[in-house]
């Protein structure tokens, strides 16, 4: 049934969450707030969530396309176009291990002050402090070298700070397919606005398909990807993997799989697991 | 309170480890916001909250501490279901949270005593053996927060207390991967108790019924040989220590560890070395610092720390003798100890939400309905609604629906009693006492609707022909005129919704002169006409002074390539041959549904004009697939949005509609030539004739000649 | 304080006049009502009012006095107009005003110490002579009041004081009219001498530049053979007598008389009377006692009344011996005392004012363009509106422009932030923590809007086929499904204006089941689909009783004489032949102007059913003038409100819009006989195998076959 | 030109307004509220009104129509056909003096208790006034004897309380015409609804015609007729009257004379002077 229409159910969506997780352990079930927790769905696996993923680069600077999304796309129909961009990564898989590492240059006009144009010199909000007298703890021997905020010829740390996202599946009964939702946070962890967001989506998609929303199992708003086309999606994309001569026989176990990689289509820069 | 400091022996390198990043979600501020809001008020009194951390995950990546929504547990009112499980792939650590009433108190409290209090607690966890049972009681943490929640700005400051050793704890070797330090055979057997123990921490349930507790630190039993490892609590260090030296064994300790790095291990150990160095008296110990790539334990990047303990010196270990702390957090200074702060107005604040989500709202447009869609174009567009009555209401709520930004409306009443139920930006208090004027109250109920939307109202009285002016009234006529041209020349479109035919005249000769798009909207009872005028005549080609008088006392002597004005038909033009009674000289007696509909679709037709590519150019198209206008290619036929018309006639008997084409009439009052060039040249005085004696201008034109 | 009564002389008839009755306008109570709030306040400190009076203008009429607007003049700021003249046709008169702050200060105030006041202000201005420069002092009244604001509810209590003398003045001769009196020649110069007067009197402006005053009361010299007659102020008596004396001539009092009675002079002479017999010590006097018909001052109507003084008892006419008075107003109850009340809810309650309006508004509509319209048969008809989302705001603003009083709006969301400005009943504020459900801030905002509306949201998901439902679920669906059955059976129309096909689903198969209009609109990125749905299988003489499997396999087996519903035409039906993509089940993106065009169209095919004498079984018209329906008579084509479509398409790219006709298909899955009689022997049991498996329900309608 | 559109300009409304006070002296010229005062007519000169005028009968129970009323009618094209009622008496003139006064039936259900649903019984609402000692002032002996609320065979009085109206005429600078208000009072001169005073309004234009609106030049609003459709009804009524043998020429002065003739056949029952 999935197969002839995209979309699955609630026990379907369970069924292919439990696959997820146990073949992709960066999954999680999770409850959530357990005041809106939706009876359609076990109590502690209302939703999948992977949390501090990495995003090393934005999406415009992604320019290396692989073939099968181009596959992907032209073989899609115009009803669909919309949906699978040609500038991401995507069905083929992790193209990602194959980036030089080397080539995050937007990273160093990001940072602490980049937090928009309203962000005033930091110092100006923060009291003084020299009262605390903490000066001396900052020289502490056993605290390890500071973590650059870019990738710098400093020895010191092999550490880099960059954005990381929490992602997150739901299931949308409505449309009856799963919807996913991410939260972004810079360099200094602190929250990314829907605009930084929209940097790490692919161009084609962003502003086009992405709306903020009231998670529905905790208490925060977060982007997410508008569902009422997934179905369709999701059938081609089921239809394209059964045809394939190499897949083997496609069970709705594996949606949620397929249904990441579509996702990664829009929104290349992320590299979660599937 | 420390008996006493012994420095670190010389030889040996010191251990150090990566400090948190704390990580604070916006789910984390709005419960703050609403907690402070309509719980605390002003009370500073400590919080119970909870944070979280996990082993690293990707290389690289700086260790994170995580503070959400689900942070605020321990205060919100226990609901009815059983005691939470820790997050499955985090550990759940209690904190205390010092939310402050305002940025001096913030920078004025004593945060070090509350430091010494979470010392304290560390302290007798270790020493009670809680830390033990529950190793996450070792990663106690401190926050400091004051709330700006006005200009949604939070202040906040983290401490991670590490208790102070007598002296640092040192190498016994150096750092190296699990792999590295004990070979890729044995590495993956220590690796696979480690994911065993993860994995099994959070199936087995506790008494209580609750769902496991997922410890953060454990002790692994190896094999002499290395051929087998078990996992073991860390409460269990006697007995495991005794089967160890039984077995011949050794005893490893394990953490899930948050650092990334491959040479120094991540904040937790610290306190479980201390605890190890108190509780236990061990001199030495080999640690696992438990590390996943993408979910599973990674023996690849596990790290094997061998780590020496310091002397504790004799009454160390006192309950009253607890060590001191490290761990504040640095500030945005790099190495610099200091609070942070985030501003969330763009993500928090109602105004920037609705700003955000509209506007995403309408680039959903774009995605598959019209990829091409200008939307820029549109929602610059800076449109001037004459009129804020039914159709004035009606145009400016399409426009908002559009995006459009900048609107001016131009009213002369006030809002009647009867007015709200029809006038869709009014409501009943609007009309009460009749005393609002029309167009500031649309202005205001536009941005109740939608805060960004620039709307401005303007109470004005658009000088009429045939509505002759006193002397006392001719000043104001002249100040009126004067202001509606200024409005013309600074908007993109102007919008004709009055309720007169003569309140058209003026409005239709200022969008001709200063060459702007004119969509006018008319109603009867139950039919409209809604039109975009042509190109004003000097642009179309026509020329531009008046040689002596019209060419010929013919009617019909249209420009054939220009698109009337509402005037244009005043006498009946080849193209539009179609009943074209005076729609408006009458009451504005109208069905109900009239005005939403042609308001809607003059807002439409500006849409279509606007996203052409020859705008006010536009060949128009009738129902017929007639076209008019434009230099001839296909495509050019159509906007993003599809054929642009030139008159759309609808009638709700019948529920019919028809596009239409009426050319420009060289003798008409309002757009040709001889009347614009005119007032460019003459301005208030070539108004003032005109409107105090309208034959006057029908000469002027030729018309009389015509009739 | 009066010294002495004096009896009147047995044989002479005792002067009777008609009192005041006191006349209150609207605009007076709206003055008071005004005052109080913003100026008064708990103040009741007398306030000096002004009213009116003037000679009686028509036959019959009692006497009136009249407090208004203008009443206020002496309390309101000075203008920087020179002093206000009487107003033309009327004697301006002070007054004081007592406005009290309860009932039961109301009751309770000492209101014979105001009058003993009032009396003494008379007296004083009797004895100092300013009664006779400006006699409408003479008529100084009181005015007692409490204003129940809430409620528009004004008790009042007017006193017109009248000095009492030591005995009734009398008649010396019996009343006559002027005419009568002193034959028709002499009465005529009488009369046009007073008319003079009162011409005379506002066109001389005072000394200081204000205009004319209008006194109430003066002077006739009467030459002896009737030859003239002059008039002369009233405080001219000395030398007007001493002319008279010389002339051999008469001196008449005349003044201006409210009273319409041939036998009764009004009330104003008594104190003048008063004023004579203290002033000028006379013992009888003749008066002409003035009177117009419609306008000039009329001969045949004034009164001519010979009155015989009271011998002023010695030291009577003292300063300190001012007389007491009578003149209070009777009350409701006739011939007894008391105050009254002014209920003005309907003319001053602003919401009784907007229900008066709107209704006044709406009747226009009969007025020229459909004198026959029904506009009660509209008004009550209940509606029900599935969804409020784009297309249910704009279908509810509708039926309020309409005047329907009745709505239950019906929606599970809530208000986003991307809402307000598509969806025009609600604001930003309605969006802000998006916690407001949509339902309910309609319902709000449509109360805010036109309170007098009935309005009630219910939140409310409909159940859907092809959603499964888990056993948690179905009882929630089962109630869900049981109050929308419940809201169909309570409403007259169907609203169906939700983003789905599959939502419109169970409301179809209701209203066929309740045999309710259902109107259905559904919008693409810039199409929409208005329609009606037709008549119940079982109302339009289908046979109701599934006999067995449908007849035959034929997918077109359209039962000729009745109209489809939505679903009718998921087999492309014969009669509409046109795209019929499933225009919902796509994201809501859609161009801003189509879901107020197509609330709108829905609204006004809703109303064109209704105002249709044969109702849902109204036949249908398409845009080619094919007709569908009906018993066959012409008079059947058309409502007052034009043909009544069945389904309209409409599109905005190109502007088109077409009316269809889709006939009912037998095999449909919402509408069919065998589907509706199902539900009505089964209900839910029916209702949850169908949600469940949408493939059961073609099996049971034979679409399957079909396919 | 006021013949050809039906319209006249503020000058020519006060030419006609001075025709008519001067020829219907119950009518007067006034200021009002100078504060609201238009500039394009004299300060004393804004708006003309009549008071107190009489209105003994209902439109309902009004059946003499005259003859020139359907004369009217049946000239005026279609599109007038709303603005001349059949039930009115108006062009012929002064018809109502023919009438019989005792023709009053309907009266006899009117009074004190007849205004509107809500009224409850007035002596609940009054407090106890036993307090003020004016009893004996009832039995004053030169106070003539009460007026009766309706005409009744009592012969101490030979007056009635009926309905009376203060009728206004203002000029409407928009539509260029004279705009015509009326407040009315009930038989015990409490103003009267707006629902009341549609009774008084002709059946063919009570609720089609009459709005209520805020006085222009007053603190007061009142009733008053739409004044849209003036300009095409005058424009009528001045070619009849023009086209009878036996008018005199007709000039602006007469205006609007003529216009409060056909202001009566909207208002058939108020018998104010034109
Ligand atoms: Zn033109
Ligand atoms: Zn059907």
């Amino acid at each position: 049934n999935f197969k002839t229409t995209g979309k699955i159910t609630n026990t379907e969506f369970e069924i292919a969450g439990d696959y997820l997780t146990r073949n992709c352990q960066s999954w999680t079930w999770e409850g959530g707030d357990h005041t809106k927790e939706k009876q359609f769905l076990p109590r502690d696996k209302q939703f999948l969530v992977t949390r501090g993923v990495p995003s090393l680069r934005r999406a415009a600077t992604l320019e290396d396309y692989s073939a099968a999304d181009d596959m992907l796309k032209s073989d899609l129909s115009k009803e669909d176009e919309g949906w699978v961009a040609t500038k991401a990564t995507g069905y083929a898989g992790k193209s990602r291990s194959t980036r030089d590492d080397a080539d995050i240059p937007d990273l160093s006009g990001s940072g602490l002050h980049h937090r928009g144009a309203k962000a005033k010199p930091i110092e100006d909000d923060i009291p003084d402090m020299n009262d605390l007298a903490l000066q001396d703890e900052a020289a502490d021997e056993a605290t390890a070298p500071d973590t650059p905020r870019l990738r710098s010829t400093e020895t010191t740390s092999d550490l880099v700070k960059t954005r990381t996202y929490d992602l997150f599946i739901t299931y949308d009964k409505y449309y009856s397919v799963p919807k996913f939702w991410l939260i972004g946070f810079d360099e200094d962890r602190q929250p990314l606005t829907t605009e930084q967001i929209l940097k790490d989506v692919s161009e084609e998609h962003a502003k086009k398909t992405i709306t903020v929303d009231p998670f529905p199992h905790g208490n925060f708003t977060a982007a997410s990807i508008h569902p009422c086309k997934h179905s369709a999606v999701m059938k081609k994309m089921i239809s394209m993997a059964a045809g394939s001569a190499t897949s083997k026989e496609l069970i709705v176990d594996h949606y949620l799989v397929l249904f990441l990689k579509f996702i990664a289509s829009v929104i290349p820069t992320i590299e979660y697991d599937y | 309170m420390q008996p006493g400091t012994v420095s670190p022996e010389p030889d040996r390198q010191i251990l150090r480890y990566v400090p948190f990043q704390s990580k604070v979600t916006q789910g984390f501020w709005q419960g703050l916001s609403d907690l402070k809001l309509e719980t605390l008020r002003l009370s500073e009194d400590p919080l119970d909250i909870l944070g979280y951390f996990a082993p690293s995950n990707y290389e690289n990546l700086s260790p994170q501490f995580q503070i959400d929504d689900e942070s605020f547990r321990p205060i919100l009112p226990a609901s009815d279901t059983p005691a939470e499980a820790a997050r499955r792939a985090q550990h759940e650590v209690p904190g205390t949270l010092h939310n402050l009433n305002s940025i001096e108190r913030f920078a004025a409290f004593d945060k070090q005593a509350a430091q010494r209090a979470v010392n304290q607690q560390i302290w007798q966890d270790i020493r009670s053996g809680a830390a033990e049972a529950h190793p996450q009681l070792l990663q106690r943490f401190l926050l400091f927060t004051f709330a700006d929640l006005k200009q949604f700005k939070y202040h906040y400051w983290f401490a991670f207390p590490a208790l102070q050793p007598p002296a640092p704890f040192t190498l016994a070797q150096p750092i190296a991967s699990l792999v590295n330090a004990m070979g890729p055979a044995v590495a993956q057997q220590v690796a696979a108790a480690c994911q065993s123990w993860r994995e099994r921490a959070h199936l087995q349930p506790q008494s209580n019924g609750s769902p496991g507790e997922r410890h953060s630190a454990w002790l692994l039993l190896l094999a002499q040989d290395g051929s087998h490892v078990t996992h073991h609590p860390l409460n269990s260090w006697q007995q495991v220590q005794q089967e160890a030296a039984r077995q011949q064994a050794r005893v490893l300790l394990a953490c899930d560890d948050p650092s990334a790095s491959e040479r120094f291990p991540g904040w937790p150990l610290r306190n479980l070395l201390l605890l190890a160095a108190v509780r236990w008296g061990i001199q030495e110990v080999g640690v696992v610092c438990v590390r996943c790539l993408r979910g599973p334990v990674s023996a690849q990047r596990c790290l094997y720390v061998h780590a020496h303990m310091p002397s504790l010196p004799p009454g160390w270990c006192e309950p009253d003798g607890c060590p001191s702390s490290i761990g504040w957090e640095v500030g945005p200074v790099p190495g610099k100890l200091g609070p942070r702060v985030a501003e969330l107005a763009s993500s928090m604040d109602p105004h920037a939400l609705a700003q955000s989500a509209v506007n995403l709202n309408l680039g959903l447009m774009r995605w598959r309905a019209a990829p091409a869609l200008d939307l820029e174009r549109l929602t610059a567009t800076r449109c001037l609604l004459l009129g804020a009555g039914t159709l004035g209401c009606a145009v400016a709520r399409t426009l908002l629906g559009w995006g459009v930004n900048s609107m001016t409306l131009v009213d002369s009443g006030r809002v009647a009693y009867s007015n709200p139920v029809r006038q869709s930006l009014f409501t009943f208090e609007d009309s009460r006492g009749g005393a609002t004027p029309k167009a500031q109250a649309a202005a205001d109920s536009l941005r109740c609707i939608y805060p960004h939307v620039e709307a401005e109202g303007r109470q004005l009285t658009v000088p009429m022909p045939g509505h002759p002016l006193t002397p006392a009234e001719l000043s104001q006529a002249e100040a009126d005129a004067a202001e509606l041209d200024a409005l013309v020349a600074a908007c993109d479109v102007v919008f004709l919704l009055m309720d007169t035919r003569e309140a058209r005249w003026l409005p239709t000769l200022l969008a001709a002169a200063h060459g702007k798009l004119a969509i006018n909207a008319a109603l009867a009872f139950d039919s409209f006409l809604v039109m975009r005028h042509g190109p004003p005549p000097i642009d179309a080609g026509f020329m531009t002074s008046r040689e002596g008088h019209p060419r010929s006392g013919r009617g019909h002597s249209a420009q054939p390539h220009r698109l009337g004005c509402y005037f244009c038909s005043d006498v009946v033009a080849p193209v539009d041959s179609t009943v074209d009674r005076p729609l408006d000289q009458m009451c504005t007696v109208a069905r109900p549904g009239l005005a939403p509909i042609a308001g809607a679709l003059a807002v439409e037709v500006m849409a279509a004009v606007v996203q052409h590519p020859a705008g006010i150019h536009a060949p128009a198209l009738d129902t017929s697939g007639t076209r008019f206008g434009g230099s001839g290619g296909p495509e050019e036929e159509c906007s993003v949005l599809g054929p642009v018309p030139h008159r759309v006639h609808g009638r709700l008997s019948g529920f019919t509609q028809h596009c239409l084409i009426g050319q420009a009439f060289s003798q008409c009052t309002a757009c040709s030539a001889c009347v614009v060039e005119r007032y460019k040249q003459e301005g208030w005085g070539f108004l003032q004739h005109a409107l105090q004696d309208p034959k006057w201008l029908e000469d002027l034109t030729g018309l009389t000649e015509v009739q």
